[in-house]
């Protein structure tokens, strides 16, 4: 029981093996690495990824183009010849029937579509809500009032319905003001209704985490030695919202693909001839009974990536925040 | 408490107000031309010039607005010599359907609720039950289980689900009928068979979310101090579960789950669509696809109503349920 | 030690978690009992498994990761033993519990009133509903609610925090429990409201001739009202010992160290204070020797007994302490550091 | 001599129970109500009282965390309660705040020898090179080894994480430190290594402190001078020794006696005196002498006037109609 | 084959007719009438029950007479509830287009100068509510076709064109009492209200075909109810609209006050007509694929699914129940001769075309047969096989040789029309369906063979008209059929200035004028085999300057309940005689 002042008697709690500190991202890393079904699902969405990103190489060097008709495919009816869609060598997961497109090749294709509009419509979603949850949160007044209150207006509309209802008008629009027409103003049509709609709820988690961070002590620490506002910006809070963002940004992925997809279902999506999962399975709907296999290839391949990025998500949570309790499925 | 209820109608009424505002704006912001509805396939310029005019879509959005709003509250005449006249509250004519928007919405409104009821007392019933099942036997079987039908029930696609569904219990194995709509009034068990499937899809895509609310929102409570005193005290685990468990954990979710079945009111639009049932949904995707601008104010506005009173409505009933609200 | 057979008993006992860093041994063989009508104080800094042990005590957190084994005798009873039906019958009746917070223990939705009434109703399930209000009355008049009548119909929340806790203290005591148990009842509360419900309790006690089981880290809080007194170090019982020769001689290092640095803040100099240095270790895979063995003064070197056994339990003196020193050993620190 | 730190009649009243319809307040919580205080260079002021008494409010006031809603506060004789910009950048080098929870005080994103640089960083005062240097010498003056300069707060533990945040407030060589509450999260047999630091840092350092504590025990050892608070207000103010030996105003004395003594004999309940009830609501304070609801002395006059802080003859004041003074 | 329709590829959901691409070649051989078996005759047909129609559209385009202009609304009315002047024989086949006194006692009287037109009504002839039909109704109704603000200008617009009316006339809601009495002088009712006498602008011979059309309908002022009126038209024939929601179901039951008496064509046999809406195409299908219940007695409102084609063609225990046949349409596709004045391109268009491929996705043969006319075979007085450019494959496939051949001769002769198909691109109209989220690349790939680049213009199907009558693309895609039996009703219509679908602007040409004189010639003709001459003529004059590339003459495929009798295709209308079908035990 000595008089303590400068010594480093304390024993010290981790074991001194190495000086570097597990940073808290590290922390996170480890546990995401232990949970063995988020794994198997980041490496399935890698698996689409590499596929969306090499699509054209893949589909030229085996021979599976998207757009190529073959009318040797189909019986005089129009329909696949062969079994399940017209499965065979040259066409792995069978034809489109009315052109004999091949189905792998446009869904290699579609899986750009899918992950781009859902990559894109996340992140610009995500920025938007995280600049405007940090600036309500943050400048508490007029600003922050105004701000939730046209999130509560937003809220208050039915989101699909509008997002249907000015489809047209507002695609139309934006070719006139330069947007190059087509598939890519609709594309642009859609990251921006899902942004309309979808930066309320990052703005909210923003600014409910923003408004109990900044009440912690170290944001007043940093204020005390005359930190500016910048500062306390970027270098106090944002390390801490990271973690949130991206397991956000993750959860919400998965849900923008099955958006694209549901409007293209009802056919304001993208336009044929580009491939994608939503227009595929719009068109598969009518012949779920000539051709059932077309119907099911393109939806369970959806499903299987919107349900690996949740699970990724449900993974990269846990490992960054480990008291929301999920178990292992 | 009356002060807290009369603030926040106040504030469900403001908010219905800048909705019907912003709602008629968009629409009528839009490059779309209403007038042009009225027309058929050799129709001439001048007759979309006349009809702009009789319609009122040339008057400035503000005094279009106005209109509107007086119909809503004195009702409002359309067409040739103003022969056609819509009684309050009259949200449009369509010239699309030739019928009053009001009552084109009256009459599928009953159809939309049907659907909307039926899987919000399904939804929550598997969800908050598997939930609480999933809660109850953390970490075993029944838990992945529960657990498992949430990932996969979130990952899935309503309309595809639908299409499944219709798929497998129709046209393969015939369990169901094609599924039509019948009014409950006309024949309640033809109702009932038309709307199984639309329940269940419905209830199966929105109960995933609400079983994973649900098991954390239990295991949460059940952590919580006054759970181990009321077992402290001597309660049953089932009185403790029913009485200070669940009505701790369930009244956050019960009233998501008052906006999400309001949201549904105003069109299960997916839904309706795959099983072709003649709500507001489908009607406004039938608006779309006619560019019927009146409809399509209409349906927005009902559902931005059916939210906005809904979100007033769980709010004040929050505060009858939980006292800690009531006083503030 | 008193002599009458002992109202509480507890052998042996062993509370372990499963964690993903490990198992943690929050409770690691601890035995002691508790007489009737006496108070028992449990003495520990936080992370020594005091709240643990009296959570096993009630089997009140009895989940999938949780393992329990020794005994815990009531009345020569076995608690772990008891089916869940019986367990809950003890629970509330013969041994009641005091919690830290009094707010987060009330639930938010119900009156005080009813939840009074329920602890009653429990246990007493076919009594009238005037006579339970009477009863709830009575309870809360005798913890010094003012106007209990008019209060009974308000919520937790409407309560101050001293308020609180003495609604909890009616609640555990309206059924004449045979044993309170008390986890950190003041804690939460003010210094001034401290005293009023140290007092409160143990007037109480001497009302229903109840035994008490104090958990408190503070050692100025056992001292007042406390006559037989556990400290617990790292899951583990450091020292066993009446109030009267804790204080005067004690013998493990580490409760010696610990009065030091409490006695060392009364005096009126200024100066240096005593500490104990280091830190509570962590319990994961906690080493079989000594616990305390890293911050202890008094630690014989690395190939001593400190280093590689466990110590037992053992009379040392007044007390019965966890420790390899010997006794001369220890009566000489006594000596240079307690006798004035 | 100038004190180093100098407060007067120093106000902070929050707006309260705000209406959310008109978006003004209906009332205010008097959290500092009219408070004065002086501290010498290398001097410790030890501010106590029960929770709600406005002791950490104070803390945010002196630091201009908190704008004060009127009063002067004066460091070094310059007055600093209305500077701004640059000025208040160079003012808050001098006067620097350890907070009472090692865990939400330390950014858990970035590593100590982060967090310790920060100022240094902010203020620029060291160049970039020397930055580690600098940091590594706080680190030993507090005790931590430098060696874990990249480590992050969850590996430590909570004392020495509140090493970690009086290294921080070092950083700028600050001439006063407000410590509020800085152990009282701390276990027992940890709050006296903290202390004792905190001694050592002052004979080295010549540092002042404001030092913010609800336990009367552990102020009684770091501090020259006591203030005692209740409601917002000072009832009692002294040198440490004349205050604990004597307390004048009622509520010192039932603080003084409700802390309970860590020994059977002496400290069982003699002459103890047990306040009832709770501490009021500062939005709504009683009238005249604010401790009066719970005080046993209670008169009319107690209802009516506002008891002044009267100097008591021996260094001290005291705000109390009916004081105890020594026979 | 009478009536007329536009359709837009297939853009009508649930239009009877499946409308794809094809092109000339095979000669229009087909009988238009392969009926299938039992369903068409009357074998055990039993008064009463209920016949239902399913229907994919989410309600009837119109039931009010003066805003119909759909040859299956037409016939399906006409055959319930609407009664005309004339109407047609109601037998199959070719026996079907012979014209038959209806409201009135015979097919009309015209003047020596056949620019006026009488017709004297029957007795006994009444509304649904008992009340007598005179010609004051008929006179009424024709009166609403020229409310354009009412009817949108949906129907038929012979009236405007036709009656002598002096002045500006506007309809009856808002003619000032002048206007209404220069109309009423243009359409003349005797004092009785028996006769009616119409006085026409120019001589039309066959104007008593004209009056078939419902349009021509009565219409009881009384009970006009304006645009709301197409909700519930007041009958004249066997059946009433009982109810009607958009949206699910139309209800039709028998109306009390109709005799058989004074009705020489509906000869009704059920009780009730039950219309279903909003129905899946593919639930159609299936339903009556498989035949239960109440689907044993439904017919269907558009066509087979070409999905379902093989399920249905392939196996013979459908024999009975389904048929297949020419709808009497011709589809194709206009060139914008604004935009594209370049013989040589338009060829090379015609002979790149993929047209195999495109009736592939559609279908296969089932689709139709390649077109060699805009005028359909079962028009056969003035049908002939026309000569399509050389080089263009009879079995559809592309000759991209003999197109590359004619895009190089554009280079030279017209450099800017080449540059403008082959880098700014050909804007390509067509309504937006599932189908044409396919046919559409198919276009693409072979044109862009030969170097034109195709710019798809999907539109959605309300917006249609609306959208290329401001703005015209350089191709746009439609379908056609005559609304009487005469060419009249399609060449001038479609290819003359004046004829309200030329979509072309074909009069930029300067083949044009000479064009436009003998149009003129062949209207005034009023020698029947003179004039056939003259369109056969002239239909070759259009494809020689490959101002359109016809498609296919369609056809359609359809499955009836097993039950259903009498269920033969009506020609003048292209669908069931509805009002005539029966149902068996």
């Amino acid at each position: 029981m000595t008089v303590s002042n400068t010594s480093d008697s304390e024993a010290m709690p981790v074991a001194d093996t190495a000086i570097v500190g597990l940073s808290p991202s590290r922390l996170a890393l480890a546990r995401f690495r232990r949970d063995k079904v988020a794994v198997i699902a980041f490496f399935v969405v890698c698996f689409f990824v590499f596929i969306a990103i090499f699509a054209p190489v893949l589909t030229s060097v085996f021979n599976l183009s998207p757009y190529a008709l073959d009318r040797q495919a189909l019986n005089d009816y129009g329909n696949p010849i062969g079994y399940f869609g017209g499965i065979s060598w040259n066409h792995p997961l069978g034809v489109e029937p009315g052109t004999g497109r091949d189905i792998l090749g446009r869904l290699m294709y579609g899986a750009r579509v899918s992950l781009l509009i859902g990559f894109i419509g996340t992140i610009v979603t995500t920025g938007v809500g995280l600049v405007l949850g940090m600036v309500s949160g943050l400048r508490r007044g007029l600003l922050d009032s105004v701000i939730t209150r046209v999130a509560d207006l937003t809220l208050a509309f039915p989101s699909l319905l509008l997002i249907i209802a000015l489809n047209r008008p507002l695609t139309q629009r934006l070719e006139s003001i330069g947007v190059p027409k087509g598939n890519f103003a609709r594309m642009t049509y859609i990251i921006l209704v899902l942004t309309v709609f979808g930066w309320v709820y990052m703005a909210r988690l923003i600014r409910g985490q923003v408004l109990s961070l900044r009440e912690r002590e170290f944001v007043e620490a940093a204020r005390s030695f005359g930190a500016s506002n910048t500062h306390i910006v970027f270098k106090e809070l944002l390390p801490n919202l990271w973690a949130q963002v991206i397991v956000f940004a993750t959860l919400s992925l998965p849900g923008y693909v099955a958006v694209e997809a549901s409007l293209s279902f009802l056919g304001i999506g993208l336009m044929a001839p580009a491939a994608s999962w939503g227009t595929m399975l719009g068109d598969s709907v009518r012949y779920y009974r000539a051709d059932p296999t077309y119907l099911l290839i393109p939806g369970v391949t959806l499903m299987i990536l919107v349900m690996a990025f949740n699970l990724m998500g449900d993974g990269l949570r846990d490992a960054v925040d480990p008291k929301s309790d999920r178990q292992q499925l | 408490m009356l002060i807290f209820i009369a603030r926040r109608l106040l504030f469900a009424l403001a908010l219905l107000f800048a909705v019907s505002a912003f709602t008629y704006v968009i629409f009528a912001a839009l490059p779309s031309d209403p007038a042009a509805l009225t027309c058929g396939k050799n129709c001439r310029p001048e007759v979309i010039a006349t009809n702009r005019v009789r319609l009122g879509y040339d008057k400035p959005i503000v005094v279009q607005y106005g209109q509107f709003l007086n119909g809503i509250f004195k009702g409002r005449s359309y067409g040739v010599s103003e022969g056609v006249h819509c009684p309050a509250p009259s949200l449009g004519y369509s010239f699309r359907k030739h019928q009053c928007v009001t009552d084109l919405i009256t009459r599928s409104l009953p159809v939309t609720a049907s659907v909307a009821l039926g899987a919000f007392v399904l939804w929550m019933l598997i969800g908050v039950g598997l939930g609480t099942m999933a809660a109850l036997k953390r970490g075993r079987w029944p838990d992945r289980l529960a657990t498992g039908f949430s990932v996969v029930g979130i990952s899935l696609p309503t309309f595809f689900v639908g299409l499944l569904a219709i798929m497998v219990f129709v046209i393969w194995t015939g369990l169901l009928p094609f599924p039509r709509y019948e009014g409950i009034t006309s024949n309640p068990a033809k109702w009932f068979m038309s709307l199984i499937l639309p329940w269940f899809t419905l209830a199966i895509v929105s109960a995933s979310s609400y079983v994973r609310l649900t098991r954390n929102g239990i295991l949460e409570v059940m952590n919580e101090e006054f759970v181990r005193l009321g077992l402290a005290k001597g309660l049953r685990r089932r009185t403790l579960i029913i009485k200070y468990v669940m009505r701790a954990a369930l009244l956050p979710i019960v009233t998501i789950a008052g906006l999400d079945f309001a949201a549904l009111l105003g069109g299960a639009v997916i839904t309706e669509s795959v099983f072709n049932l003649p709500g507001m949904g489908k009607l406004s995707i039938m608006a779309v696809n006619d560019s019927d601008l009146p409809i399509l104010v209409a349906t927005t506005l009902v559902a931005a109503v059916f939210i906005v009173i809904a979100n007033a409505f769980v709010d004040i009933l929050y505060g009858f349920l939980d006292p800690r609200v009531r006083l503030n | 030690m008193t002599n009458t057979t002992p109202l509480l008993s507890v052998r042996d006992l062993h509370v372990s978690f499963k964690t993903n860093d490990g198992i943690v041994k929050a409770v690691d063989g601890v035995s002691f009992d508790v007489a009737n009508g006496q108070t028992m104080g449990i003495v520990g800094e936080s992370g020594s498994g005091k709240s643990v042990m009296v959570s096993a005590i009630m089997r009140l957190n009895f989940g999938t990761d949780v393992i329990v084994s020794g005994q815990i005798l009531l009345n020569g009873i076995d608690l772990l033993a008891l089916p869940e039906s019986e367990m809950r019958q003890v629970r509330g009746r013969d041994i009641a519990m005091i919690f830290q917070d009094p707010l987060s223990a009330l639930n938010p939705f119900y009156t005080v009133g009813y939840q009074v009434a329920e602890a009653y109703l429990v246990h007493h399930p076919k009594t009238s509903k005037a006579q339970v209000e009477a009863i709830v009355l009575n309870a809360l008049d005798k913890v010094g609610i003012p106007d209990a009548r008019k209060r009974m119909k308000s919520y937790p929340h409407e309560f101050s925090g001293g308020m609180r806790q003495r609604i909890v203290i009616a609640m555990a005591l309206i059924n004449q429990p045979k044993l309170l148990i008390a986890d950190e009842p003041t804690t939460a509360l003010d210094v001034t409201v401290q005293a009023q419900i140290l007092e409160l309790i143990d007037s109480l006690r001497e009302e229903n001739n109840s035994a008490v089981m104090l958990i408190t880290h503070d050692l100025g809080v056992v001292a007042e009202t406390i006559q037989q007194v556990m400290v617990m170090y790292a899951g583990r019982t450091a020292e066993y010992a009446t109030v009267q020769d804790l204080f005067d001689t004690p013998s493990h290092p580490y409760t010696q160290g610990l009065l030091r640095a409490v006695r060392s803040f009364d005096q009126s100099t200024r100066g240096s204070l005593v500490s104990i240095s280091g830190t509570p270790p962590s319990l994961i895979n906690l080493p079989e020797a000594c616990a305390f063995r890293p911050r202890c003064s008094q630690e014989m070197g690395p190939q001593s007994a400190c280093a590689t056994q466990r110590p037992e339990l053992r009379t040392i003196g007044a007390s019965q302490s966890a420790c390899h020193l010997s006794a001369d050993e220890v009566s000489r620190v006594q000596r240079e550091a307690f006798s004035k | 001599m100038t004190p180093i730190l100098e407060v007067r009649d120093v106000k902070k009243y929050f707006p309260s129970g705000s209406s959310r319809v008109l978006q003004r307040p209906t009332g205010q919580v008097k959290a500092v109500d009219g408070v004065s205080l002086s501290l010498q260079k290398g001097k410790t002021l030890g501010v106590v009282g029960e929770s709600g008494c406005g002791k950490s409010t104070l803390a945010r006031v002196l630091t201009r965390l908190i704008e004060p809603s009127s009063g002067s506060i004066f460091l070094e004789g310059e007055d600093v309660t209305r500077i701004s910009g640059s000025e208040l950048r160079r003012m808050r080098r001098d006067i620097q705040i350890i907070f009472q929870d090692p865990y939400s005080s330390l950014n858990p994103r970035h590593s100590v020898g982060e967090i310790i640089a920060t100022p240094l960083r902010i203020q620029k005062t060291v160049a970039k090179s020397e930055e580690v240097g600098r940091v590594k010498e706080l680190m030993h003056l507090v005790g931590l080894n430098p060696e874990h300069f990249n480590r992050y707060p969850h590996e430590f533990s909570g004392g020495q994480r509140q090493r970690v945040g009086i290294a921080r407030s070092l950083a700028l060589n600050p001439k006063v430190i407000v410590a509020d509450e800085p152990v009282s999260a701390l276990d027992v047999s940890i709050q006296s290594q903290i202390l004792n630091l905190m001694q050592d840092l002052q004979t080295k350092l010549q540092v002042a402190f404001v030092f913010i504590a609800h336990d009367l025990s552990v102020v009684r050892h770091i501090a020259d001078d006591v203030a005692v608070m209740y409601l917002g207000k000072i009832v009692e103010l002294g040198p440490a020794n004349i205050v604990y030996g004597h307390p004048t105003h009622p509520y010192t004395k039932a603080l003084m006696s409700a802390v309970p003594v860590a020994n059977p004999v002496s400290g069982r309940k003699i002459g103890r005196i047990v306040l009832t009830g709770d501490v009021p609501s500062p939005i709504d304070p009683p009238s005249g002498c604010r401790f009066r609801t719970r005080c046993w002395k209670a008169q009319d006059i107690c209802a009516s006037n506002e008891p002044e802080l009267l100097d008591r003859g021996d260094g001290r004041v005291s705000a109390c109609h009916f004081p105890e003074l020594e026979a | 084959m009478k009536s007329r329709k536009v359709i837009i590829g297939a853009l009508l959901v649930g239009a009877f007719f499946v409308s794809a691409c094809g092109s000339s070649g095979s000669g229009g051989s087909g009988s238009g009438e392969s009926s299938g078996g039992r369903s068409g005759t009357d074998e055990g047909i039993k008064d009463g029950g209920t016949l239902f129609i399913l229907d994919h559209s989410t309600g009837a385009t119109n039931l009010d007479p003066q805003r119909i202009y759909t040859g299956a609304d037409l016939g399906f009315l006409g055959s319930t509830i609407t009664r005309t002047l004339t109407s047609y024989t109601p037998v199959a086949g070719k026996a079907g287009t012979q014209l038959l006194a209806d409201l009135a006692t015979d097919t009309g009287t015209p003047s020596e100068d056949v620019k006026t037109w009488s017709f004297t009504l029957r007795d006994g002839v009444t509304f649904e509510d008992g009340a007598a039909i005179v010609c004051a109704d008929i006179r009424y109704g024709v009166s609403r076709t020229f409310a354009s603000e009412m009817t949108g200008d949906e129907g038929p617009l012979y009236a405007t064109t036709m009656l002598a009316v002096e002045g500006e006339y506007p309809g009856p809601y808002t003619a000032t009492a002048d206007q209404q009495a220069a109309y009423e002088k243009a359409v003349e009712c005797s004092e009785d209200g028996k006769t009616i006498t119409f006085h026409l602008k120019n001589p039309v011979a066959d104007f008593n075909y004209t009056v078939a059309l419902l349009a021509f309908a009565p219409v009881p002022k009384a009970s006009d109810t304006a645009d709301k009126y197409t909700l519930k038209p007041v009958s004249s024939g066997p059946f009433m609209i009982k109810s009607y929601e958009e949206g699910k179901e139309l209800i039709m039951v028998r109306n009390p006050n109709w005799s058989a008496d004074s009705d020489p064509v509906r000869k009704p046999h059920v009780d009730e007509i039950h219309w279903q809406f909003g129905l899946d195409e593919s639930v159609i299908d299936e339903r009556m694929i498989a035949d239960a219940g109440d689907d044993q007695a439904t017919i269907v409102y558009g066509g087979l699914q070409p999905e379902n084609l093989q399920t249905v063609f392939d196996d013979a225990k459908f024999a009975d129940r389904r048929t297949d046949g020419f709808d009497g349409f011709v589809s194709y596709t206009m060139i914008n001769i604004k935009k594209v004045p370049c013989l040589e391109v338009r060829q090379a268009f015609w002979l790149a075309l993929d047209r195999e491929a495109l009736r592939t996705a559609g279908g296969g043969p089932f689709t139709g047969e390649f077109a060699d006319s805009f005028i359909n075979p079962l028009l056969a007085t003035d049908y002939t096989p026309g000569t399509v450019t050389e080089g263009v494959n009879a079995d559809g496939t592309p000759n991209v040789e003999a197109a590359q051949a004619k895009m190089d001769a554009a280079k030279e002769a017209c450099p800017e029309v080449h540059k403008h198909a082959t880098e700014e691109g050909l804007r390509f109209d067509h309504g937006q369906s599932e189908l044409w989220a396919k046919l559409i690349s198919i276009w693409i790939d072979s044109l862009g063979a030969v170097g034109i680049k195709i710019i798809d213009n999907a539109i959605e199907p309300s917006k249609y008209y609306a959208t290329i009558n401001k703005d015209p693309g350089d191709l746009m895609r439609a379908g056609w059929a005559a609304d009487w039996n005469n060419a009249s009703t399609v060449v001038p219509e479609l290819f003359t200035k004046e004829g309200g679908f030329n979509y072309s602007q074909n009069w930029e040409d300067p083949a044009y004028p000479a064009f436009s004189d003998k149009v003129n010639l062949a209207k005034a003709e009023v020698d029947r085999s003179k004039q056939a001459t003259l369109w056969q003529e002239l239909n070759q004059y259009v494809l020689d300057q490959a101002w359109a590339v016809p498609g296919s003459f369609t056809k359609a495929q359809n499955l009836v309940g097993s039950r259903v009798r009498n269920a033969y295709p009506w020609l003048p209308f292209g669908w069931y005689n509805v009002g005539a079908i029966g149902l068996a035990e």
